[in-house]
């Protein structure tokens, strides 16, 4: 078991013809990932890397192959109209990679997602992945191996870090999804959570939250209300200051509020363990694997 | 991207806000003409991104043209938190009876755009969060639908406004919200929103700050991008792709991924080294970016040890190994560094490192505490 | 029983202190209708006809008063606005009296009541009375009378003709309710007759449609499939040309399409006791009852 | 209310949609002025609010500035379906390859704005869409996402467009629906939409309806009504807030109510005669309406009979009956009329009325009969 893709995932590719797009394709195929259609419009008809058909339209796409999963690699301009079309072609879930797609387009975005039911992780993160079966996403799949402990996190490269951490330990995961650094998201921490809480192959969660916004607090109170199985935290920017966006459009402590202590003394008051730094993440893990 | 207080006035008239007569001046005898122009008392007002110009001594009234010209004078030049004042505006004084405030974000948590307002204006907003929250009117707006005027006759019954006057506050409401949703903003703000004495509500002091990631589709917004703002260093850094944020430390950092980045900063930080920035350098950088990175870094005189932090994924470890050696091949420096590479061709590039002589290390807790003993022997 | 409303129904006037809002208050009081407050931005604190209460919001209105249900009088340039805000008030219940909303802000709203799960009868309706309990609209009271026959029209002066009709004959009716004559509304043939359906009183249902639309195709359709009660159904327009509007936004034969000859066909078909014309609805009646 | 070609091609081409070029001439001579500075062949059209206008001969070519003026000068002043002909549109011919059809309405039964593109343009929709409804392709749009451009190409795709043309396209569609939104349409619509033989896509024609409730909010689109294309009786109607259509029939119809008035006509036919009109006189009219109202049914000539049947509510039946009076003692008349009042004040009614000797019923279908044998006997 693990949450949101497997082995059975169908995906297709929204700008599967781009420098990004062909190369994670690759990448992903090369991973195990059943990728069984493209998309840029006006390209239909041809064959993209791998012989991966290629369609003018996602509808299309998903009538011919039966795709579920969409994943976009669109620039940020055409991401939103991406996101759209994915859900009205009727995948049941999209994995937004693009970076930058503006915080009013996302809202308007996430109401109609909210309105049709269908899910979608990011914008601006690496993906998911479920290690030996699937990875829909952008992060290096040699790093992961199959485990019991679930992965959820704001950022991309320190989730490579703590991972690597825990393969090297000999420790696998179930599901790593990675949720985004965008202030306004398709899925949040309690969201997956929640995935977490109920799959019966993940017996622990790491959980990396970052400063900017109170995702973190929300998942602290579900934690502590709705929570049977271990939760490890991290929080990163600790040394941040006030008033700087640090890198993510989401990462910033605005009006005193959104920083790493009170997400860390929020996560402990839940009952979670909450590492002082990286390094320890993995530790903490392995204590109780 | 933060806009001057005079940018943001105009757009938020060009909404129908009703905003002070005045005009920007860079000299004093330019701020002379103003005050003349305008006649009886103005204010003269420091145009810099920093909070706090009042307490700064940034901004000073004038009851005459040749007093506007004395304050002028002593306000141009100033320093405050770090900014030089080049320009000031030079306002028409409002008849002040009542100071209220009157915002609006990108609410995360409801996902909608909050309206906020309060009868406690002309102080800072976030005190008046901190101690008495209650005083914070708030509205959520439905994107589909937009601001509605039942919901600003909420918040002028809840800022206490006399009826007479609520007409007048839906249209400032309905004309600050329509500036910030069509120029893509993140904040808008009017503090204070002054009501005065003949009873006309006047938005004396005004910020925005937009969305960098919609400056695209708003070529004219992203033109009044001041750039005596942005340090050299932060325009060289914006210019090249990278998220840099300068900080008080001395250790400067290098890494990819934003979040890698903080969490880079602080194990440096919990191992008892003070990180002298955050900067991110994105994935896939390649050479000629890693080395205006670390040429940014080595700019800042008090960096006296570097730490490298890369997880190759799209990012190829050679490729940052190659920039670093080119950076130090056009300006060779003291400065130790330390760098620890895994992932993507990580092998040849610390192959390729090695031949440099620098310090490398296989994790990131030891890369932290090298890069913290490195700068506490270098200082 | 009856539907929608009873002498339970605690209403709120929004507008109360207009000419026609004034004129129905007192109206709809003299009926017996339970009018706790009334609304008119600026003169709260006041007082309306017959002491009725005035608020500046409908908020205050319903957190004073407990008022469950608005009625709404303000002209069409006003009345998006006072359905949104009864909608996020909390009322459970909006009739919408105002002619002359442009179908564009109609699409707005209901789209947003949807999301919200509020029901609005109308706009551009008589509103709806439980005959001996409550009005909650503009209909002449006294030409009711109590009884089992649900009404369900989409005009004004044609239902009071067809109710007068009914109570001439000494045959009364459970609930009588106008959903309206625009184009785009909050409430449809369906949505009633299924409440009609599940309703104990109400024993057999009188349906009064006009050309334009689907909405008779579709009660049909529902009629069809799901009641179990006799419906009698008069569709007015049969002498009116293609693309001319008769009055109602909503009366308009456009691409050949709402006919009177199509919708009284779909009825028929359906099992539905179809007059020809406003003078036989009684009659058809009386032979059920 | 119905824009005439040229008023709907100048909205559709503010919005960036591109039209012929051309001018609207009222006289051969400027016609000829037009056709001279267009140069080549031209399109002459008659300016009129109705349908088929080219089977009527309103539409002619012209290779000419001579034969544009002769084209006019048969064309102006000719009666289309009762209208007619006062301006004529002269447009530069379109180099015509393929006729598209692409049209937006309010679509009731999915409360959406429903966007129709079909690759038989040039004939009526209607007829497209009742023969070979599948080639009629549709897409709804979200009122809060408005038109996307993904949905703009499955109209493109579904109506056979070459993939060059659809940037093209998505722009037409994108500028079609802006002005629909922004001018409140119920109906907008471009037929033939001409792919070009240089692969340029023109409207060729183009039509409007606002909708009538929304034109308080665009003065400017309000005063583009031609008054030529009401009649006299519609002005006054409308003008005097009566809700008026008229019919082939002899039998004048008064009612209040839109339903009971189409109801009243229904069963005038039903009982074997037909209705003059549709006339609505609305909730609570005063006299003076109701006087204005029986003006206008009794200036149609085929009149031969009236019949008012008021259900008095809001409406007083005493003030109907002095209406009545009022429009009899200016302009006497010999037309029979039959009064049915019930409601409100109807014992008043009646006895006004009774003094004037006009015939009364009880019931409607009374009344229809009445007002039927009345129209036979006189005719």
């Amino acid at each position: 078991m693990s949450i949101l893709v497997n082995k059975e995932t169908r995906v297709v590719v929204q700008g599967i013809t781009g420098r990004e797009g062909a190369f994670h394709t690759e990448q992903m195929i090369e991973y195990g990932t059943n990728v069984v259609a493209g998309v840029t419009p006006g390209k239909g008809g041809g064959w993209a890397v791998r012989n991966v058909p290629i369609f003018d339209t996602v509808r299309e796409a998903v009538d011919a192959t039966g795709a579920d999963t969409s994943i976009i690699y669109v620039p940020a301009r055409f991401a939103p109209d991406a996101i759209l079309e994915a859900a009205d072609a009727g995948v049941g879930l999209i994995v937004c990679i693009t970076e930058g797609i503006p915080a009013l387009d996302m809202l308007k975005v996430r109401a109609y997602l909210d309105r049709v039911g269908v899910r979608l992780i990011g914008p601006n993160c690496p993906g998911l992945i479920t290690p030996g079966e699937t990875k829909v996403g952008i992060m290096p799949g040699h790093i992961h191996t199959r485990g019991s402990v679930g992965v959820v996190s704001r950022s991309g490269t320190l989730t490579y870090e703590v991972v690597y951490a825990l393969t090297v330990r000999g420790i696998g995961q179930s599901t790593a999804v990675g949720i985004g650094g965008d202030p306004i998201n398709g899925t949040d921490f309690v969201d997956v959570l929640r995935m977490f809480e109920h799959d019966p192959e993940t017996r622990q969660v790491v959980m990396i939250g970052e400063i900017g916004g109170t995702d973190e607090e929300k998942a602290a109170d579900f934690i502590a209300q709705h929570m049977t199985k271990p939760v490890t935290a991290f929080v990163a920017g600790q040394t941040a200051p006030p008033g700087k966006r640090m890198g993510h459009a989401g990462a910033i402590i605005s009006g005193g509020k959104g920083t790493a202590a009170d997400k860390m003394a929020a996560l402990t008051g839940a009952g979670v363990r909450v590492a002082r730094h990286p390094g320890e993440i993995a530790e903490m893990v392995a204590a109780l694997a | 991207m933060k806009l001057q207080e005079f940018q943001s006035k105009r757009i938020f008239a060009q909404y129908g806000v009703p905003i002070p007569d005045g005009d920007v001046a860079t000299t004093p005898a330019e701020a002379r003409v103003v005050a003349g122009r305008l006649g009886g008392t103005v204010a003269v007002k420091s145009q810099v991104l920093v909070g706090g110009r009042g307490k700064a001594g940034g901004i000073k009234l004038a009851k005459s043209p040749a007093e506007a010209e004395a304050a002028a004078g002593r306000i141009l030049g100033m320093n405050i938190k770090g900014m030089i004042v080049k320009k000031v505006l030079v306002d028409a004084a409002a008849d002040l009876h009542k100071e209220l405030y009157l915002g609006m974000v990108i609410d995360r948590g409801r996902r909608r755009v909050t309206v906020m307002a309060s009868s406690e204006g002309g102080v800072d907003i976030e005190e008046v969060a901190a101690r008495t929250p209650e005083k914070i009117i708030q509205v959520a707006v439905d994107p589909c639908i937009g601001l509605k005027e039942y919901q600003t006759r909420d918040l002028a019954m809840g800022v206490g406004l006399p009826r007479e006057q609520w007409a007048q506050f839906a249209a400032i409401c309905q004309g600050l919200y329509d500036a910030f949703m069509e120029s893509d903003a993140t904040l808008a703000e009017i503090n204070p929103l002054v009501v005065q004495r003949d009873g006309k509500l006047l938005a004396v002091d005004g910020k925005m700050v937009l969305d960098d990631s919609a400056l695209y589709r708003h070529p004219d917004l992203a033109a009044m991008r001041d750039e005596d703002e942005e340090t050299p260093e932060e325009r060289t850094a914006r210019l090249n792709g990278l998220s840099y944020v300068k900080l008080d430390g001395q250790i400067g950092c290098m890494v990819n991924g934003a979040g890698l980045a903080m969490a880079t900063m602080d194990i440096t930080k919990f191992y008892g080294g003070a990180p002298a920035n955050f900067l991110d350098i994105g994935g896939g950088a390649k050479a000629d970016k890693v080395a205006a990175a670390l040429r940014i870094i080595l700019t800042d005189p008090h960096v006296n040890a570097v730490l490298f932090n890369i997880f190759g994924g799209i990012t190829r470890c050679d490729e940052v190994a190659r920039g670093i050696l080119q950076a130090l091949g056009e300006a060779p420096t003291n400065v130790p560094m330390v760098v620890r590479l895994v992932g993507t061709n990580d092998i040849e590039g610390r192959a390729i490192l090695k031949k440099a002589k620098m310090m490398t290390a296989e994790t990131l807790m030891e890369a932290a505490q090298m890069a913290v003993a490195a700068a506490q022997h270098a200082a």
